[in-house]
């Protein structure tokens, strides 16, 4: 059998899982945002998968373009305000981060 | 016009209560003239209400309000018959008596006369409304001035006692709401039903023609639903009327709540439950009303004796006249669930006495509390030799009020006892002469208070206690001059209701 | 045969971009976007202590124009601009409820002296935000959506952290932002599904126009298990835009971190663009503007049902957390929460009026929830304190202003005659008229228990109104009065009157809505 | 049948409402606080009952007088009357009811002298007054019903009329509630009645009962319950206990309205419903009027006060009257009313001048030797005992003399003989009572030297009314013949085994008195005679005072006791009410109160927003809601623990679970 | 199985591999550098779909821009960072457990669901033709995320600006 639509497909679930499994087990605010990024790999795959081998056309890759512009704008300005908190905190751990709650 | 004219006549006095920059004086002077303004115009509205067909309006007013759509067409339907003209009137009494009354609040003024003809702006709305959208419109807005009254003005546990009143409430409205909006829906998805999905009028008229009632288009879910929907809608009056088991908040607004409000309250309030059941309840679900009938009559049953029963066992005034209006509520159920022309008026005309009788009982009550500052019923005495006049208006009202002959409160209980007897559902028999046990429950403790407050020895704490003042007796003429004259002569009372209720038995009891 | 050379066509003049439509029916946006590099410019321009009042005169010139262009630019349900947008009724409205929150939160800003620091960024975020909202509403292009969507929560983030010099509000910014990427994540892997299922990014067809979109394709779509996943996917992420069920989370946290005006925006403007993109994702999901299929039919049952549960549990929610709660903006986050429930039913029953009265809902709901917060900035600012007691006795300090809360509270209880009941009433009749058309059990008892919350709901918000007025007049605290006139007075009459007229003359809205909702579904 | 009322007829009422009104709001302005005013029209109305009397006698035999209007109308169209109804029964009480009350009112004129509420007590007077006369003249029950309600809202005010002392108030709250638990049972009868006839007119009663459709037990149920009106009224077992109370009242409302009228009402009410009993009802009636006049007249024995000599005496002779009524000769109970209505109100009076003469001593132990001092009250008092006893030629004799008479035709033996014990004990008890307060050394000096006889307005009604109690100035025989001739009661007799009233109704000429058996009439003349020589016997030797025992051990601390009934009511029944209201209290606090908030999580939110825990915690059960709701809210608040990995996981896990789920749930099962 | 099919499943498993290895390991470091094996791995794999323009943005912004802003970060937080060690990771069976629910259902899902629009898909250079999609059709939303970028990145500076007097 030819590599076809749904292996990229499964390639990208599995790495979506993954993802979602560092979002779930991190403390570490920077280690959050690796799962997040992994995620965002995955549904990138998706989109090129089905612009590839779909009838999707271009337009999957334009889309999957700008993904990954907002993903890194996404990540600057998260970093920025985990300095931020850190900066008071000295901690990166999110778990510390709780005085709102209730 | 003059339906509408009374209706908001209050509102416009609210608003020029608001916008009023006088001192307190002129706003009670404000606050009045508008009650009693509306109280004439009450007058005007009960007077065009005689002699009117059966299931005859007049004074009706129907404007598109808001049309949506064919099927969402909200009007401003109102319209009075023999019912609610009767009502209206009482309410205009009622009005009059509180504002006098509330003349001695001193306390910011403006706000409680803001409120005070707020509450009349949604009590007689709820009364003149033929549109559901309408009747629950008002009946909400009555809620809030409920709610402040009994919050600001009242007595120490008074925000206990106004979000009680205000949970209770609304919870029992929501029901309401939801019955509104199920058969609303029913109806306009109804091929047979023509008219305004809204227009209780006409949703009246259907329930009369339509197969399986006003949710037969539903077929089995209709019939699986028709009786939640009649007992949400039920509750939800049940809980202003009060009726055992919901009656608990009464007792607690009536002690936190000023004089004034407690006559409202228990004069007015407690009325338009049961106004609500025979406009709404019970001509829409005919068919589960007959079924229901026992079970109504069961609960008059248990609100007559077992409120009596914990009347007899308080020590404060207020609270055992509060559970006097829980007992005496109970007799309008019973004469509602016998489906017969004698209980129908009986039940009707408790409506009416009850709301003179409660409210010239609060007044008394009042006046109790003004002098002595509390209202433990074991720290008064002798009082009818100090203040004579108090004393014999008291005891009047008091023997109105356990249904002595030639005062109003007889008649209501009288017949009741004689429909309900009649009554058109297994077990009426029984139901109606336990309740007789009533009769002798109620002496007991109207009797015993008299004994306490009036007779006896002269308590020294009540040896400065001055006789009513003219203000005072002022507010009481207008509840004491019904009571004596349609205790007399109950033929005017019998025949604004008439039609009604022939109308009514028509519908529920054919 | 990678990197080969492809034969694409030439390009030819018709595909450019004709910029005529764009400036026609986007004007606002423009606007908005356009001054973003202007306030940069002139922060260059003028001296250090200038910069912050310079911005903050021109990003509220920038809004109160993009209002008037907002309130008055030509749209139609057929109109589509530059293939990506759409200017029907659904943008209109919703543009217009985010520009209006956008200049009342600056107003609320300057007036309550909330961002001290930072003031230009705080406008280029702000514009920025409204401008993605707008777009949110806007767009018609899964890409377009996400790009819209992401502005929007990218300058939430840094609004919400905005004053770094506060512990709490970088605390919100940092759960913001990390809870904000992860739901983003899941809503684009369910958009990648679905263009995967559509084979194109564009999301609805309107009438009469032949074009390929998601739309046109769900009846194909719509018996592969994926696509009930995809939708479910994406509804997780507008869930989180909205603050639902389960994405509520971050919420409450949020708003009470957060300064009191960006929190208000975050209650309405991006609560509203997300409600906006949830009728266009929902209506094209469920096969809008084209003939459904029994497959179809299925799955946008299932979808419903999903929607129900989602929106009865959020109510639930919302109303029950908040019984606990003593910090006012707290608690009405999760008053926001129970509203995102209220409208997440109005969407469930996919209908064109249950789609009207979300968005007449969501006018209503921008008015009061608005006003609250408004108020709650000025007791803290008067005050420096949020919680719910923080309002003891203003009914006799500051009647006014009382009393314009508690008119607020009496609509978002949902009591007539305030709009808030209205909006109630128009969603649950068409819950109930559904569960009566379709006899759905499920439908009706989801009915039953939404209103059945309204006491809750009622119990909460009284405590307000129980501080203000119920309290013991003899004991109110002295000296702390609070400020209520001028602006802040006109603006809250402004905000307070309609909640009160829309109880009583609401035809008008609901027709407004109505048009605005036409073919959102069939 | 009918005849056209004569037009005076009403005013027989509006005399004295008018008078009682205009005294009542302009009292204080009149002379003399307007009792003659009152007065003097209670005497224009016996004149104008006199004349309707007359004007009935002159009909036919078993014509009536009737006229009614219509009062008001129900919806369904039932009508009910304003009607007054004009028959021997009607004709013979009104006579009573206002010859006693005229006479009363003279007295009480000069009883009352100086009294602070003077005037008030002359509204009251006149009002029962009016009542009564409603009671009697009404042609349906509703207006029985409610004139009977009105007088007993008189009593009540008048018992009570001197109530800073505390006792009394209690003994008028005692009457009232007692004869209302006998009004329920009056209620039960009116409903089983209305609900049958559809009217609560006499006449439409009457031809529902005389051909009744529906099971007899049910009549017969109408007829007991009304009966047990005429037991609350009258006092009779087990609901005589007020009566004795009652004597707290002013001695000259003792006399109108607990000896003369009121309690005798309730035999005119047994009477006037006589057509509707069914021979049961009447057996039960019966039964009741003979425990009654027995065990009372033991109490009477043994009793020292004065008026309550006179109380119980009261109860045993109305126990007789009902005696008459179900051993189905009405118009002998009627007979005895009359008579009894005089001789007991001229006893009262008298007790009333004595106590007078004592300055409000009514106790026996102060009295003694009055004779001399009083004599018109002596000479009046003995001839109205005389009466009492049952001596020959006096009226009582007479009266009981029918009663015992129709027992006998009854064929119920036992009544026979307890009448007949009872008939002894009082001609007994009366000497008693007569030789302790005339006889005898004075036992109270001083007080027997400030004695002296009462002014004329009191004794003169002694002396009308002690001639009233000679017994020949009645033809008793012509009194039934002509007092029961409407056909409603011929029919009834009819039915009764009665040979006597078989008799009247076969409407032939009346048997002469003197063709009772012989050894009946024996019995009759010596009863009495009997009664007094042993009461002279044990006292007149003044070896024995009011204290001394003259019965067997049982009997006599039966009798001190009141019949245990007291204890029963007050022991036993009293409090139970009591303690079922209390719980009744603590329920609706903590069970309903609680249960509801329950349900509707009223209870917490109520409690901690009204910011008063304690009321909850009062509230009871709804401790319960609120760990409800608490958890409910705590579920939520727990999940909100403010780190962000968990609310990422709450989000993602629920996506996760519904994914899984709905995959499940719609393609893999 | 040929050729492609190898580099495939080479690729996909130096993608996941890179992937668990950034989730699973403890130190925060090498989780980053592991990362940067997944991306390469992804940007590997567009090559292999023929997306050769995404591929070198993979490659560009991943591995050039985003790589090294957490580094910095890293760097930044610096010591915390490294000795949050061994409690880097908390409960993860949850994680894996969650991971594995939402790979199962999506991957039953996927696997079962054959209403993909259908298509030749396309093949052949792609920088061309994304090109000229961002200036015809998206040149609207490419303008709008030029602004936002610019909006993001100065918020970011204001917020990570060191604010000293």
């Amino acid at each position: 059998m030819s590599i076809g639509l749904y292996h990229f497909l499964g390639l990208a679930a599995a790495l979506f899982s993954v993802g979602v499994i560092g979002v779930v087990t991190r403390r570490n605010a920077i280690g959050i945002l690796i799962g997040v990024e992994l995620m965002l790999n995955a549904c990138n795959i998706n989109l090129v998968a089905f612009s590839r081998f779909g009838g999707g056309g271009m337009v999957g890759q334009v889309f999957a373009v700008f993904v990954i512009v907002l993903a890194a704008a996404e990540a600057a300005v998260a970093l920025a305000i985990i300095l931020q908190l850190f900066d008071k905190r000295r901690d990166v751990d999110v778990d510390r981060a709780r005085t709102l709650r209730g | 016009m003059l339906l509408t004219f009374t209706i908001f006549a209050p509102l416009v006095g609210m608003i020029a209560v608001l916008l009023s920059k006088g001192d307190a004086k002129q706003i009670r002077g404000i606050g009045m003239t508008f009650t009693l303004i509306t109280a004439v115009l009450c007058t005007l509205v009960a007077a065009q209400c005689f002699g009117l067909g059966q299931d005859e309006y007049t004074l009706v007013k129907d404007y598109s309000w808001i049309h949506v759509s064919s099927d969402l067409d909200i009007r401003y339907h109102i319209g009075v018959d023999g019912l609610s003209g009767m009502l209206i009137f009482l309410t205009g009494l009622l009005a009059v008596c509180a504002g006098i009354a509330s003349l001695r609040i001193d306390q910011n003024v403006k706000g409680y006369w803001a409120m005070f003809l707020l509450l009349h702006v949604g009590v007689l709305g709820t009364f003149a409304s033929l549109d559901m959208f309408l009747f629950y419109v008002f009946w909400e807005i009555m809620l809030l001035p409920m709610y402040f009254l009994i919050g600001i003005w009242g007595g120490p546990r008074r925000m206990y006692a106004a979000i009680k009143f205000f949970l209770y409430t609304l919870a029992g409205s929501i029901l309401l709401l939801a019955g509104i909006l199920v058969v609303y829906f029913t109806l306009t998805s109804d091929g047979n039903f023509t008219g305004n999905a809204l227009s209780i009028v006409d949703i009246t008229n259907y329930a009369k023609t339509a197969p399986g009632g006003i949710l037969g288009s539903l077929g089995a879910m209709g019939a699986t639903l028709a009786p939640w929907i009649f007992a949400g809608m039920f509750i939800a009056f049940a809980v202003k009327v009060p009726v055992f088991p919901f009656h608990t908040w009464l007792p607690d607004a009536h002690v936190e709540a000023p004089t004034p409000i407690s006559v409202i309250l228990a004069g007015i309030l407690l009325k338009l439950g049961a106004y609500g059941m025979l406009r709404i309840n019970f001509p829409f679900f005919p068919g589960v009303f007959e079924n229901a009938a026992f079970w109504i009559g069961l609960l008059g049953l248990i609100n007559i004796v077992y409120g009596a029963f914990v009347a007899m066992a308080q020590t404060d005034f207020k609270k055992m006249i509060a559970y006097s209006s829980v007992s005496h509520m109970g007799f309008v159920l019973l004469g509602f669930a016998a489906m017969t022309s004698e209980g129908m008026t009986g039940a009707i005309m408790q409506i009416f006495n009850h709301g003179t009788i409660s409210g010239l009982l609060f007044l008394m009550v009042g006046v109790v509390y003004e002098r002595a500052h509390h209202r433990d019923l074991n720290r008064f005495g002798g009082l009818m030799w100090k203040m004579p006049v108090f004393g014999t208006i008291a005891s009047m009202a008091m023997f109105a009020s356990l249904g002595l002959p030639s005062l109003s409160g007889f008649w209501g209980e009288m017949f009741t006892f004689l429909g309900s007897y009649k009554g058109g559902y297994d077990g009426a028999k029984v139901i109606t002469l336990l309740a007789l046990i009533g009769l002798v429950l109620t002496a007991v403790y109207y009797l015993r208070a008299i004994q306490k407050v009036l007779l006896g020895k002269l308590n020294p704490a009540c040896e400065n206690f001055a006789d009513i003042s003219k203000t005072e007796l002022w507010s009481m003429l207008p509840l004491i001059v019904p009571t004596i004259v349609f205790g007399v002569w109950p033929g005017p009372l019998i025949d604004i209701f008439a039609p009604f209720v022939n109308g009514i038995l028509a519908q529920i009891a054919p | 045969m990678l990197f080969a050379e492809s034969n694409l066509p030439e390009l030819v003049s018709s595909d450019l971009v004709n910029l005529g439509p764009v400036f026609r029916h986007f004007m606002a946006e423009t606007i908005l976007v356009l001054t973003i590099p202007i306030i940069l410019l002139v922060d260059l321009k003028v001296g250090k202590e200038r910069r912050d009042e310079a911005a903050a005169k021109i990003g509220l010139l920038a809004l109160v124009t993009a209002f008037f262009f907002a309130l008055f630019q030509p749209s139609g349900s057929g109109i589509v601009v530059a293939k990506i947008f759409r200017a029907d009724g659904l943008a209109q409205v919703f543009r217009v409820i985010a520009i209006a929150t956008g200049m009342v939160a600056a107003v609320a800003t300057l007036r309550t002296g909330q961002v001290k620091k930072g003031r230009s960024e705080f406008f280029v975020l702000l514009l920025g935000a409204v401008a993605g909202a707008c777009l949110t509403a806007a767009a018609n292009d899964l890409a377009v959506l996400y790009l819209a969507v992401e502005t929007l929560s990218i300058c939430g983030y840094l609004l919400a952290g905005i004053k770094k010099e506060d512990l709490a509000g970088s605390e919100a910014a940092m759960k913001y932002v990390i809870f904000g990427a992860v739901s983003s994540c899941f809503m684009l892997f369910g958009m990648s599904l679905l263009y995967g299922f559509a084979g194109t990014l564009t999301i609805t067809t309107p009438e009469g126009s032949e074009i390929v979109s998601l739309a046109s394709r769900a009846n194909a779509a719509a018996g592969s298990p994926a696509y009930l996943i995809a939708l479910i996917m994406v509804m997780g992420g507008f869930a989180y835009k909205v603050a639902a069920a389960p994405f509520q989370f971050w919420c409450p946290d949020v708003y009470e971190g957060s300064p009191t005006p960006v929190a208000a925006f975050l209650a309405v403007a991006s609560k509203g663009a997300g409600f906006a993109a949830i009728l266009r994702i929902v209506g094209a999901a469920t096969g809008a503007g084209s003939v459904v299929t029994d497959s179809l039919a299925v799955s946008s049952e299932h979808f419903r049902l999903l929607l129900l549960f989602m929106a009865v549990i959020t109510i639930t929610l919302g109303n029950v957390a908040a019984l606990r709660q003593n910090n006012s903006k707290r608690l009405l986050a999760y008053s926001a929460i129970a509203h995102a429930g209220y409208l997440l039913l109005g969407v469930a029953v996919t209908t064109d009026f249950g789609a009207s009265a979300v968005i007449f809902y969501m006018v209503v709901y921008f008015f009061m929830t608005l006003g609250a917060f408004y108020l709650v900035g000025i007791v803290e600012r008067d005050t420096g304190r949020t919680d719910v007691d923080a309002f003891e006795g203003l009914g006799y300090r500051s009647p006014w202003l009382a009393a314009c809360m508690f008119l607020f509270l009496v609509s978002l209880t949902g009591l007539p005659p305030t709009a808030g009941f209205v909006g109630k009433f128009l969603i649950f009749k068409e819950v109930f008229a559904y569960s009566g058309e379709h006899g759905s059990q499920l439908f009706f008892w989801g009915g039953v228990i939404g209103l059945l919350n309204a006491p809750i709901g009622l119990y909460y918000y009284m405590r307000f109104a129980k501080v203000m007025y119920l309290c013991d007049q003899k004991r109110l605290p002295e000296g702390t009065k609070v400020r209520f006139a001028g602006l802040d007075k006109g603006l809250m009459y402004a905000v307070a009157a309609p909640v009160l007229l829309l109880g009583i003359f609401f035809g008008g809205l609901i027709g407004l809505a109505q048009d605005a909702a036409r073919g959102i579904f069939q | 049948m009918e005849q056209a009322l004569p037009a005076y007829v009403p005013w027989i009422i509006f005399l004295p409402a008018i008078a009682g009104l205009i005294q009542q709001f302009m009292g204080k302005k009149l002379p003399r606080q307007g009792d003659i005013l009152v007065i003097g029209a209670m005497a224009g109305s016996l004149a104008l009952s006199v004349a309707m009397l007359f004007g009935w006698m002159a009909l036919e035999p078993g014509q009536f007088f009737h006229a009614k209007m219509t009062w008001f109308t129900l919806p369904n169209g039932t009508e009910f009357y304003l009607g007054i109804m004009v028959d021997g029964l009607t004709a013979a009480l009104s006579i009573v009811v206002t010859l006693v009350a005229t006479l009363v009112f003279l007295f009480s004129s000069a009883y009352m002298k100086g009294d602070a509420n003077y005037e008030r007590f002359f509204f009251w007077l006149s009002f029962f007054g009016v009542a009564m006369l409603i009671l009697t003249l009404a042609d349906n029950l509703l207006m029985l019903f409610i004139g009977w309600e009105l007088v007993g809202l008189c009593s009540y005010k008048l018992i009570g009329f001197w109530s800073q002392d505390l006792a009394n108030a209690e003994a008028a709250k005692k009457a009232f509630i007692t004869t209302r638990i006998g009004d329920v049972g009056m209620m039960v009868g009116i409903l089983i009645l209305y609900n049958v006839t559809g009217s609560l007119q006499f006449d439409a009663i009457y031809a529902a009962a005389a051909n009744w459709e529906g099971s007899t037990g049910l009549l017969t149920m109408a007829g007991i319950g009304i009966f047990l009106g005429a037991v609350g009224k009258s006092a009779q077992f087990p609901l005589q206990v007020w009566l004795p109370d009652a004597m707290a009242g002013p001695t000259p409302v003792s006399a109108l309205i607990h000896a003369a009228t009121m309690v005798a009402a309730g035999v005119y009410l047994a009477a006037r419903m006589f057509p509707i009993f069914t021979p049961d009802a009447l057996g039960y009636i019966a039964a009741t009027g003979a425990v009654t006049a027995f065990g009372a007249a033991i109490i009477a024995v043994v009793q020292t006060d004065i008026k309550k000599v006179l109380a119980y005496s009261t109860i045993s002779q109305l126990g007789y009257m009902m005696i008459g009524v179900g051993c189905g000769a009405p118009w002998a109970g009627m007979f005895h009313l009359v008579t009894h209505a005089f001789f007991k109100a001229c006893l009262f009076l008298g007790s009333g001048s004595v106590i007078y003469a004592m300055h409000h001593a009514q106790d026996l132990k102060d009295m003694g030797g009055l004779r001399k001092k009083m004599p018109i009250t002596f000479a009046t008092f003995l001839v109205a005992t005389f009466a009492l006893a049952g001596l020959p030629f006096m009226s009582g004799f007479y009266s009981k003399d029918a009663i015992l008479y129709a027992a006998l035709g009854d064929h119920s033996y036992w009544i026979f003989g307890f009448g007949f014990a009872a008939a002894f004990l009082t001609a007994f008890y009366m000497t008693r009572m007569v030789w302790l307060c005339f006889f005898g050394e004075p036992r109270n000096q001083e007080k027997y030297d400030h004695a002296k006889e009462s002014p004329w307005q009191m004794t003169l009604p002694l002396v009308v009314l002690a001639v009233l109690s000679i017994g020949v100035i009645y033809n008793q025989t012509h009194f039934a013949d002509t007092f029961f001739r409407t056909p409603a009661y011929q029919e009834q007799f009819a039915k009764t085994d009665s040979n006597e009233n078989a008799y009247w109704a076969a409407d032939a000429e009346p048997p002469a008195h003197h063709d009772h058996e012989t050894w009946f009439t024996m019995l009759a003349w010596t009863l009495g005679p009997a009664g007094i020589g042993l009461g002279l016997l044990l006292y007149a030797r003044g070896k024995r005072n009011e204290k001394s025992r003259v019965m067997p051990q049982a009997m006599q601390s039966y009798a001190e006791n009141l019949a245990y009934m007291d204890d029963l009511y007050l022991g036993a029944v009293v409090p139970g009410f009591d303690r079922t209201a209390e719980s009744a209290r603590w329920t609706d606090e903590n069970i309903v109160d609680g249960l509801v908030n329950v349900t509707g999580r009223g209870g917490l939110l109520v409690g901690d927003i009204s910011g008063d825990f304690d009321q909850v915690v009062v509230d009871g059960a709804v401790t319960l809601s609120a760990d409800v709701a608490q958890g409910a809210g705590a579920v939520v608040s727990t999940a909100q623990t403010g780190r962000i990995r968990n609310y990422l996981a709450g989000a993602i896990g629920a996506t996760a679970v519904v994914i899984v789920g709905v995959i499940f749930a719609l393609w893999i099962l | 199985m040929g050729a492609q099919a190898l580099l495939f499943w080479m690729f996909a498993a130096m993608v996941i591999a890179g992937g668990l290895m950034a989730v699973l390991l403890p130190s925060i470091q090498q989780a980053v550098f592991s990362l940067l094996l997944s991306f390469v791995g992804v940007a590997a794999i567009y090559a292999l779909a023929g997306a050769d323009f995404l591929a070198i943005t993979q490659i560009v912004v991943y591995v050039g821009g985003i790589l090294v802003l957490l580094s910095f970060g890293i760097l930044l937080t610096g010591r915390t960072a490294l000795t949050l060690g061994p409690q880097e990771i908390r409960n993860r069976p949850l994680g894996v457990l969650l991971g594995a629910m939402i790979f199962a259902g999506l991957l039953w899902a996927i696997v079962n669901s054959s209403g993909f629009a259908p298509g030749a898909g396309m093949d052949g250079g792609t920088t061309k033709a994304i090109g000229q999609l961002l200036l015809t059709r998206y040149l609207i939303a490419f303008e709008f995320a030029a602004i936002m970028l610019l909006t993001a990145l100065v918020g970011a500076a204001y917020l990570v600006r060191r604010t000293q007097a």
